[in-house]
């Protein structure tokens, strides 16, 4: 039901780890998260969204401003989900067209690399 | 009929009762389980904007959804007790006329990039547009009314 | 402050939805875990027995919940808004004087077997006295008022 | 979450199996089957609660009623159930002095034979 938050460093980018909810409720701390990966000047970033169960507008608001901010320093915000009611709502908002969504995280990875 | 009725202070965490009770009512008026994950998207969607502008304009009043049980719809009433800013969701829609019927499609899709700023709901009426069967936004004189329906089998009851 | 208030036509089915609510609220107001099954099963007791009234006396009239995030206390209200038969719920405690404060204890014991008659709502008033810690039953001018509450950690939020 | 019913003969005594919520607006079903049996001339009947995951005084009220009606024909109703936070409802209500309760099937069906 809650959120749960991880993340590591795999081939220097930070992967992001989310588990449960985003929501209006949960979605500050995920908002804080980014912002403090931010300023310890991890500007590569995955978020691994493979075991969110309910994504709202304000987790997209979230993932939206973790974008601008790492693209703020030349970086990228890309995410890892194969969900299709997931999928659906980035679909419908067009952000879709907006974040890179990739099926696994090491294809994530290769993507990133591979655009450099 | 409306057949259950929820009012909750404009707090976050009672977005995930609304959610909780308007899937359970759903399920129990027939609307099948395909359409339930909308109903829980939707819903919860309406009733944070709802909180976000109550916490702004009218922090010490509730905010109301009405869960109704019609022949073959089912129908969610999400309604702000205080003023929101109309032009905001006015702006959402075509000509900003109350009654607003938003059809049914994917509404964020022709509203630029992630890049474009300063429109704090939009991703939420976005959704809604784009989970909701049916929907009418009213602006009354005391806010906003969000009117959602999906189709449902009648009340197994 | 009332932070969540549900109201719902007399429906035995809204009876689930109600513990559905009061369970999902008393948890986010800090309700221990070991208690939430007490929670759940003396709402559904008040509330089925509104709801069994409401249908003999008022069936167009809701039955309301009142969930209330106190200090250190979760408070449930559950009105009648039809008159019941007062006789009925003052006979199951002394004096039958409004307020009625009940001992948490069990309340059914003594009063005799399965073949004893007539006695339409003393197992859920025996159920809702047993697990609420404590409860007050008030007869208003239009019904019964019952007031439960339980322990709490405070809200989580 | 539903209620699912379930009944077979053993050793010449009826076994109903209950799974689910027994309350305000499933036990309606109980009480008609129950009604259903003894009209059908099963008097001895062991209800089995290990699965009910849930029971209201409603469902207290249709267990009495049987045992009332099977009595009527010099019958008897046991229940079955070990879980304790069903027990605490028939203790805190006085049942556990109207009921056999047993352990388990075998248990309550050995009482009921000893006892004639
Ligand atoms: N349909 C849309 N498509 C793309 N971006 C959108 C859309 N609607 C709103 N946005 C953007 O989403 C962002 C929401 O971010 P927000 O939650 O306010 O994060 P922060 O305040 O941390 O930047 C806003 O910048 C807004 O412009
Ligand atoms: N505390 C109690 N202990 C034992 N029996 C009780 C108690 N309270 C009520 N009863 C009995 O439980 C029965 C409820 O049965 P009911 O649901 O009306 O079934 P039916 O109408 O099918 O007989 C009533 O006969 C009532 O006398």
């Amino acid at each position: 039901m809650d959120l749960k938050l991880d993340h590591h460093t795999k081939d220097g980018i930070e992967i992001v780890d989310v588990e449960g909810e985003i929501d209006v409720y949960t979605a500050p701390r995920l908002r804080e998260l980014l912002i403090e990966l931010v300023n310890s000047r991890f500007y590569q970033l995955v978020v691994n969204m493979e075991k969110v169960e309910f994504l709202d507008s304000t987790g997209l608001g979230v993932l939206v401003g973790g974008l601008k901010r790492v693209r703020a320093h030349d970086g990228s915000l890309d995410l890892v989900c194969t969900q299709e009611r997931i999928l659906k709502i980035f679909r419908i908002t067009g952000l879709t067209k907006v974040f890179g969504i990739h099926d696994t995280v090491d294809e994530a990875i290769a993507a990133r690399k591979s655009e450099k | 009929m409306a057949t259950v009725e929820l009012s909750f202070t404009p707090l976050p965490a009672h977005v995930r009762t609304a959610r909780l009770v308007a899937t359970a009512v759903a399920r129990h008026s027939g609307v099948d389980e395909s359409l339930l994950d909308e109903v829980r998207l939707a819903v919860g969607e309406a009733c944070s904007r709802a909180v976000e502008g109550h916490q702004l304009h009218c922090p010490a009043e509730p905010v109301r959804l009405a869960l109704t049980d019609l022949a073959d719809r089912f129908e969610v009433e999400v309604t702000d007790t205080c003023v929101q800013a109309p032009a905001e969701v006015a702006s959402q829609v075509a000509g900003g006329k109350a009654p607003v019927r938003l059809a049914a499609q994917p509404a964020g899709a022709g509203r630029g990039t992630a890049d474009g700023d300063g429109l704090p709901h939009s991703l939420g009426i976005a959704v809604i547009a784009g989970l909701a069967d049916d929907v009418v936004i009213t602006e009354t004189e005391v806010g906003t009314v969000i009117r959602m329906s999906w189709p449902s089998a009648g009340s197994a009851s």
